[in-house]
């Protein structure tokens, strides 16, 4: 299986080096074809190969070597059970984006920027859980930061997208430095960067502290924690859609697997401290990243900073598992660590669905603003619907997957009494409401997104004359749909898969699934004990069907079924523009008068016109990012004074210069006489 | 045999070496400098030629020649030459004060005699004395060279640090290469003073003409990130 | 006679919610009327108002969408199965492992996330309003009633309403401060969901103060008749949620024989009748509040029920 | 009589007498080919080293220290003048230089190959020194070449520096043959580093430790540490594009070379001290100012001739570290280094002559205007930024884990060092090769051979190295010491 999986690897980095050479020997619709069935191909045997050795289960884990880097480090590559699943994660994810590419790829401005970089990037996503050394997992860690770097200049010409890239690729490289170290301390003195080594003798005190800080902010950084964030809503929206999904999905999440294998897997035990900066960073990651995501304007924007969220919540969920699993309460971590890993997959499914769908609209109407859209349900009933599942999901409203692994998390929070630490004792409670808070701002998020998008009448010419998107992307969007409402219904296809590698996570299974998976465990999704709190997906479809088909027809048989078409009512005072209909802004109003001013420092500027001018009047609304004032700024503003101060320097007079070397030559010469 | 003269006479030589590049440190006058420097040149001279036969290197005879012609005696001409007809005013402009090199200067030459003490010789005093003067003296050139803002100081600066590698080339027994050593140094300072004439070099070494000074600092303004 | 089956409690519920729903608004009105003087209409006028507008014909805006026809009957019956979820007269239903506490709330939750939607479709500006408010309104309800609900999950270690009941009923009735935060917070979010003063105003259609009303202001005809149907349900929906979670005696046990059932309803009946008389002294003795101080009375409520889980340490420590 | 029959002679040889016929040869375009020829043969002749190594002669050695450093030397020697030749052909089209000053031009880059070649494989550090000064004086000219009056105060400002770094190096080698000769005896064997590296467990560690500051100080002028730098920048930046590939590709590292064989020294003797903390201190100054003085330079040269100083600083921090692993790092890097940098200057030449400016502020949108250039350029940042898969990565992931391992709280500043200069890098690399392209941009006729050829050999580096290479390198790493 692995060597299906290195394969499959391999003809991802082939379609990248053969892309550039195709277009130019035949053509570009060649090459575009080329790249997107066979990357689409080449996930699908991966992630089967992935799944099956997950499903299967006959060996705990495989290795490989390949003959590749230092003669003394050769690429140690391993699949086990974690690797396993966020191999399906990106696969799944990655072969949607492929389809989803085959139609998209067509409207990207510069294809040749795109082609054979994306495949490159599903390459290095894969190889990253397989890396199983230091050195190959942050080859590929990095190789991942550029190839999406690559992508996300693809539309360099835009602007905005160069500083885009650059604060994108040096925070990336910042999070690859702080691995490095850690991965450093990690080996110790002996310098063994094989990570069955470092699982072997893990190091205490002062040094595991330090290595687990870099680790934090390495992998934290690149997944878009508070308050390293900041570069990720503006760098995800800059790539093309497809790309901008697989960044926000799969890309977010590869962190967090480097996250969890360090936390989990290589460092043994670590306390229970470290579970309670998870669960910190998580809360108020999902706090501030959906209320930033509420005030966004541009739909790209807006996806990218609700992923801050949903890695908020995942790492409230690893946060958990963590603290559970160092206080020996083996069913609670089982429950937490499977609802952060289920929420790993569904977040990928309807993030990705969602940056589909955006970039459906940005197709059509050819603008990402909100403000200029509206009234697309007309236009593009299709994607208006799969649009509807995935906001739905992404609320986490049942029965989609969203409110599943939301339950899963609720259901961990409730266990905090039985833990000893007394900080943790009142601080899980109050991340259980921060959580709360998140989910249902989520669902204010997208009714707004939604509505301002799809419901209403057309703001702007575009989207009065906007066209439905074209079959593969619409497969694509439908294909996730299909798996969030499948996930959402039967968490246990999920689940199942999940069960093996909670156990080897956190040592012990879901009580659950402690005796396999029998036909209760399918339809009661009653994690702890049964009987006890218990959801059922299925029977809350089938019955919510079921009543609402019986209302239909009750009413239709009750009821006049006449309808007359006439023009909307609006209590007797029909605005005549579009225009004068409800804005994003407007509708984000009361909550930014209620968060925004306290957060963000929202500032509202009304300008109006004076009588007689016939300018129309306009709201100005000015957001700040704390993180970005309080930590890049000051940052990029002491870089700024230290270069200024250095510079003089370059102009020194040779005197100057000679009289440098000669401090040096006596600085060394007294050291050397002082140094016996 | 004759040790105790042998080394009397070389350390002799070298101390007034040394105490000339101090009196080269003192000069305020141009003049007073070059005078300074032939001197010192010419005991470079003697204490290569004294070298030579105590140690019967006869090619150290050509080193010692080498620096009784070329430096003891074009040099000081040429440098004249240049002083009078780019007429630079006579008096050296010093960075610092006069007594403050001189007590950094002091100060070298401490700091080298803290550097060599502890090294021990199979070979006899002879190269400790001379090592421990060769290298004052050498950090003494690069002192003035500093500290002296003319370009003919400078230029005099430099070839006083090399009277130290010569002074200590001489000072080892059998060292090779040092004739080809002192050969490729006067054709350096030949470099170096041709391209005062052919530069114009009026000042200082940086100031190759004072009119364009600012193109090249064209580097300066920036376009900030 | 023996224990009816199960099934048939089940269906008798959702028959049973459906019909008493509009009288327990029709009670509501009732009452404040005569609080202030008037006689009012009738108990059973929600009964006429649903019919009538059964009967009349739907009048739709020209850019209506499927989602502006689909939605009423979704909301509807998302909320009449939820209702129907939580225990009335008999604590176990079939159905009821198929729903917590917390997918309760999701289920609500759906049926307002539709009905946002749906009043945003048309694209006029009271459609937008309504809707904004009421997402203002509920991002802060729902997580305190979600507070509310780990108060009791935390004490009974879970989230199943018959199991919380059963351990309430187990054992002696004693007072706990987390408790009364967490049903003062309960009745909080219960007045904010239900769009009664001094957060909204059900009988307004002054543009400054409406919320629900602006929402649906489009809807006529049989839609309207679901809303407004699905409006009582969810009234009666926390009257018994509260009833059932913090005075649930007098509920008839699993497997319970007639007279228990029907004791247990009659029990139920009394409950949220008398729940309902409350509100509306409640609601005649306040003032309805401008829309943005809502934010504080709810931030109110999730501090509340926030304190009720820490609470609960201060009363379980040892 | 073997001596004559040595290889090596031959290898020097071949320089030698084509800079004499160069000399001699007025036609610009003849001169050019055979000065790519010239240097095709060198680098044959130096690839037959690899085969049989010719046996010690008391003038010149091959060892396995040198010998990869003499085969790098040639091969980027022999692609900078065949990158030489389509840059020269454009200079005169332009004017910017004369057939005159060209015959010049050749003959002297031959010599510069000549003395290069000869300071690395010299068995006497006597004529390694003369053969570093003949090299330092020749760029010296050739920077000067333009007689552009930077050009002149470029070349000045290095011609001073590098004098006085001469008289310190010079003052050095007396110490180390004073040193030697005490133990070994007076005479030319005491000056052969054959002979020093066996008998130096025997010298007076007092007089190493005096040598080593003054070697450190004086040849480190030549490879550019800071506070020594200073000349660096203005001379790649002044000077014709090729030299300047050659100054950071080759002398840089000869100048080096020489630090690490007295540093072997040092290392074979128990009573000196440790080189270590001062060419730590030394690397690390050199990396972070250079990684500061990245962001306010405006010319591309100048910009990447301060790389040019970062990456010497963080080789002499890993040397400075010590150790087998480290010291592999340092070989690694300073191979790698130099095919980077050479290959970028090839670019940057190429980019100066279509975009007719070394501003960086005009240059940008290259891989829109010219898709060759522009995404090798991409490339070549990339490489010397330290980005996977090309091969600097993995030295650099080399140096930091194995600082971590001796000194991990070294290993801090190197990676700040490093960051800051990747902020630097990425910013103008961004600025030039994407976005809008701006300006004039003439259409460049010359082959880019030599610069993607030296990129497939960094990236190669990076995922896979030669077995003999790396035998090499961890026997030097060995003897290096920490």
């Amino acid at each position: 299986m692995l060597t299906a999986i290195l394969v499959a690897v391999a003809a991802l980095f082939c379609l990248g080096v053969l892309a550039p050479a195709v277009r130019a020997g035949a053509s570009g619709d060649i090459a575009h074809d080329l790249v997107y069935l066979g990357s689409a191909l080449a996930c699908l045997v991966a992630g089967s190969a992935a799944a099956w050795f997950l499903v299967g289960g006959q060996a705990a884990s495989l290795n490989a070597t390949l003959p590749m880097g230092l003669p003394w480090l050769p690429a140690q590559l391993r699949i086990d059970s974690l690797s396993a699943w966020f191999l399906i994660v990106v696969n799944v994810i990655g072969f949607a984006a492929s389809v989803y590419g085959k139609g998209y790829g067509r409207h990207v401005d510069e294809p040749g920027r795109v082609l054979p970089f994306f495949p490159a990037f599903l390459a290095g996503m894969n190889l990253v859980p397989l890396a199983d050394d230091a050195f190959t997992f942050l080859l590929s860690w990095e190789f991942m930061s550029v190839s999406s770097w690559l992508l996300v200049l693809a539309n360099h010409r835009q602007p905005g997208n160069a500083r885009a890239g650059m604060i994108y690729l040096v925070m990336a490289v910042f999070g690859g430095a702080c691995l490095l170290l850690a991965f450093g301390v990690l080996a110790g003195a002996e310098g063994t960067y094989y990570f069955a080594d470092m699982r072997a003798h893990p190091p205490t005190g002062w040094p595991a502290a330090i290595a687990l800080l870099l680790i934090v902010l390495g992998t934290g950084s690149k997944a878009g924690g508070v308050p390293l964030h900041a570069w990720l809503p503006i760098a995800h929206p800059a790539a093309p859609s497809h790309v901008s999904a697989l960044m926000s999905g799969v890309m977010t999440k590869v962190a967090l697997y480097g996250l969890i294998r360090v936390m989990f897997d290589l460092m043994g035990d670590p306390g229970w401290g470290w579970g309670a900066v998870l669960l910190a960073v998580g809360a108020v990651s999902a706090l501030y990243g959906i209320l930033s995501a509420l005030l966004q304007d541009d739909v790209k924007t807006m996806l990218a900073c609700s992923t801050i969220e949903n890695i908020g919540i995942i790492m409230i969920g690893l946060g958990l598992a963590q603290v559970f699993r160092v206080s020996g309460l083996g069913a609670l971590a089982a429950l937490a660590a499977t609802a952060a890993l289920l929420h790993v997959f569904n977040h990928a499914l309807m993030k990705t669905l969602m940056f589909f769908v955006a970039g459906a609209l940005q197709t059509a109407t050819g603008t990402r603003a909100l403000e200029r859209m509206g009234g697309l349900i007309q236009r593009l009933p299709i994607t208006a619907a799969l649009a509807l599942a995935g906001a739905a999901a992404i609320s986490a409203l049942p029965p989609f997957n969203g409110f599943v692994s939301e339950w899963m998390t609720f259901q961990a929070v409730l266990g905090s009494p039985q833990l000893a630490q007394w900080p943790l004792r009142f601080g899980v409670p109050v991340t259980g409401a921060v959580l709360a808070l998140a989910a249902a701002l989520a669902a204010a998020c997208f009714v707004r997104a939604y509505g301002i998008a799809f419901l209403g009448r057309p703001r702007s010419p575009e989207a009065a004359s906007a066209h439905e998107v074209d079959g593969w992307m619409r497969a694509a969007m439908a294909g996730l749909a299909a798996l969030c409402l499948a996930v959402g219904v039967l968490p246990m296809i999920a689940i199942l898969p999940l069960s093996q590698v909670v156990a080897d996570l956190v040592g012990s299974p879901l009580p659950a699934l402690a005796d396999g998976p029998t036909l209760s465990a399918w339809v009661w999704l009653a994690p702890l004990e049964q009987g006890y709190s218990s959801y059922s997906g299925l029977v809350v479809f089938l019955t919510a069907v079921i009543v609402t088909v019986s209302v239909v027809a009750g009413v239709h048989r009750l009821a006049n079924d006449r309808v007359r078409r006439g023009p909307p009512w609006d209590c007797g005072f029909p605005d005549p523009t579009a225009a004068a209909q409800y804005t994003a802004s407007s509708f984000a109003q009361p909550l930014r008068r209620v968060f925004g001013t306290l957060i963000f420092r929202a500032v509202e500027r009304v300008d109006m016109p004076e009588p007689g001018e016939t300018r129309p009047a306009r709201l100005e609304v000015r957001l700040t990012d704390p993180a970005w004032v309080a930590l890049y700024a000051p940052l990029i503003a002491a870089v700024g004074w230290i270069t200024e101060r250095a510079n003089p320097l370059q102009y020194l007079t040779i005197r100057r210069y000679l009289s440098l070397v000669f401090m040096a030559l006596i600085l060394l010469l007294s050291a050397v006489a002082l140094s016996r | 045999m004759l040790y105790g003269l042998d080394f009397d006479i070389a350390h002799t030589l070298g101390t007034s070496v040394l105490l000339l590049s101090f009196a080269l440190l003192y000069q305020r006058r141009l003049t007073g400098v070059l005078e300074a420097f032939a001197l010192q040149a010419v005991f470079v001279a003697a204490a290569a030629a004294w070298q030579a036969w105590s140690q019967d290197a006869p090619h150290l005879y050509i080193t010692a020649g080498i620096a009784l012609g070329f430096k003891a005696i074009a040099i000081p001409l040429a440098l004249g030459h240049i002083v009078r007809k780019l007429g630079i005013h006579r008096t050296v402009e010093t960075v610092v004060g006069v007594n403050l090199t001189l007590l950094a200067g002091v100060a070298l030459v401490a700091l080298s005699i803290l550097l060599v003490f502890p090294v021990t010789f199979a070979s006899g005093n002879v190269a400790r004395e001379n090592l421990t003067l060769a290298l004052s003296v050498v950090l003494l050139g690069l002192l003035m060279m500093i500290t002296r803002r003319n370009a003919v100081t400078q230029v005099i600066g430099f070839m006083s640090l090399e009277n130290g590698l010569v002074l200590a080339a001489v000072g080892v027994k059998g060292m090779p290469l040092v004739v080809e050593g002192s050969v490729a140094f006067s054709v350096l300072v030949a470099f170096i003073i041709f391209g005062m004439f052919f530069f114009r070099i009026r000042e200082r070494f940086d100031t190759l003409d004072l009119q364009y000074l600012e193109t090249f600092r064209g580097d300066r303004q920036v376009d900030r990130p | 006679m023996n224990a009816t089956s199960p099934i048939l409690l089940q269906a008798l519920q959702f028959v049973l919610v459906l019909a008493v729903a509009p009288v327990i608004t029709g009670i509501s009105r009732k009452a404040r009327s005569r609080l202030l003087g008037r006689v009012g209409p009738s108990i059973f006028q929600p009964y006429r108002d649903i019919a009538k507008l059964l009967r009349k014909d739907v009048v739709m805006a020209e850019n209506a969408s499927w989602l502006y026809r689909v939605a009423p009957y979704l909301v509807f019956a998302l909320m009449w199965l939820a209702t129907a979820l939580v225990p009335a007269f008999v604590v176990r239903h079939p159905l009821s492992p198929a729903a917590d506490l917390i997918a309760l709330v999701g289920l609500l939750a759906s049926s307002r996330f539709l009905l946002a939607l749906a009043g945003m479709d048309v694209g006029t500006s009271f459609g937008g309003i309504g809707s904004s408010r009421e997402m203002m309104i509920s991002s802060l309800a729902e997580p305190a009633m979600l507070m509310v609900i780990f108060t009791m999950a935390m004490f009974v270690h879970t989230t199943s309403i018959p199991s919380i009941v059963d351990f309430v009923l187990g054992r002696p009735v004693g007072l706990r401060v987390s408790f009364a935060l967490a049903v003062i917070s309960l009745i909080m979010v219960g007045i904010a969901e239900t769009g009664r003063i001094p957060i909204d105003n059900p009988a307004t259609h002054l543009e400054l103060t409406m919320v629900h009303e602006a929402m649906v202001l489009e809807y006529s005809g049989r839609h309207l008749a679901l809303i407004e149907a699905a409006a009582m349900l969810k009234l009666l929906f926390y009257l018994s949620l509260i009833a059932v979670v913090f005075a649930p005696w007098g509920i008839a046990p699993a497997a319970a024989t007639g007279p228990q059932l029907a004791w247990g309803a009659a029990a139920w009946l009394g409950k949220i009748v008398a729940g309902t008389l409350a509100l509306a002294v409640f609601e005649v003795s306040i003032a309805k509040m401008r829309v943005f101080r809502v934010a504080e009375f709810l931030g109110g409520a999730l501090l509340l029920g926030l304190l009720g889980t820490i609470f609960l340490y201060v009363s379980q420590s040892p | 009589m073997s001596d004559l029959l040595n290889t090596v002679y031959l290898l020097l040889g071949i320089p030698l007498v084509a800079a004499v016929v160069l000399v001699a040869l007025p036609w610009h375009r003849v001169s050019s080919i055979l000065n790519a020829l010239a240097s095709l043969a060198t680098l044959l002749v130096a690839v037959s080293l690899l085969g049989h190594r010719p046996e010690v002669s008391s003038f010149v050695f091959i060892d396995d220290l040198n010998i990869s450093l003499v085969v790098l030397t040639c091969l980027v020697a022999f692609t900078t003048a065949w990158f030489s030749a389509s840059y020269i052909a454009h200079e005169v089209e332009i004017g910017r230089l004369t057939p005159t000053s060209l015959r010049f031009y050749h003959a002297m880059y031959q010599f510069l190959t000549f003395s290069m070649v000869l300071a690395l494989c010299a068995n006497n550090i006597g004529v390694m020194w003369v053969a570093i000064e003949a090299a330092t004086l020749t760029t010296v000219v050739m920077v000067s070449i333009y007689r552009t009056r930077e050009a002149i105060e470029a070349s000045w400002k290095y011609f001073i520096l590098g004098s006085v770094g001469i008289a310190l190096a010079l003052f050095g080698t007396i110490l180390i043959y004073l040193a030697g000769q005490s133990v070994i005896g007076p005479g030319i064997e005491a000056l052969a580093w054959t002979e020093l590296h066996v008998r130096a467990a025997k010298f007076d560690p007092n007089i190493l430790n005096l040598a080593f500051v003054f070697l450190l100080v004086g040849y480190g002028t030549k490879v550019g540490l800071a506070p020594l730098h200073a000349w660096l920048p203005d001379a790649h930046a002044e000077g014709p594009t090729p030299i300047s590939a050659v100054l950071s590709g080759l002398l840089l590292n000869v100048a080096l070379y020489a630090v690490l064989r007295f540093k072997m020294i040092l290392a074979g003797n128990a009573g000196a001290l440790a080189p270590g903390p001062l060419m730590l201190t030394m690397g690390l100054s050199s990396l972070l100012l250079a990684s500061v003085m990245l962001y306010r330079r405006r010319d591309i040269k100048r910009f990447f001739a301060y790389s040019s100083i970062e990456h010497m600083g963080i080789i002499t921090f890993a040397f400075g570290v010590g150790g087998p692993l480290a010291n592999f790092a340092g070989l690694l890097h300073m191979a790698l280094h130099s095919l980077t940098k050479s290959a970028i200057f090839y670019s940057v030449g190429h980019i100066a002559q279509a975009k007719g400016t070394q501003k960086i502020s005009d240059i940008s949108g290259l891989t829109t205007s010219h898709p060759m250039l522009g995404w090798g350029f991409v490339l070549g940042v990339a490489a010397i930024a330290g980005l996977p898969p090309m091969g600097l990565f993995m030295s650099e992931f080399l140096v930091v884990t194995s600082a971590m391992a001796r000194q991990p709280w070294l290993a801090v500043p190197v990676v700040v060092g490093l960051l800051m200069a990747f902020g630097a890098l990425v910013w103008r690399l961004q600025q030039v090769a994407f976005g809008e392209p701006r300006g004039e941009s003439a259409k460049i006729s010359a082959s880019l051979l030599p610069l993607y050829l030296h990129l497939a050999l960094v990236l190669v580096a990076g995922l896979w190295l030669p077995g003999p290479l790396v035998a090499w390198f961890q026997n030097v790493a060995r003897l290096l010491g920490s």
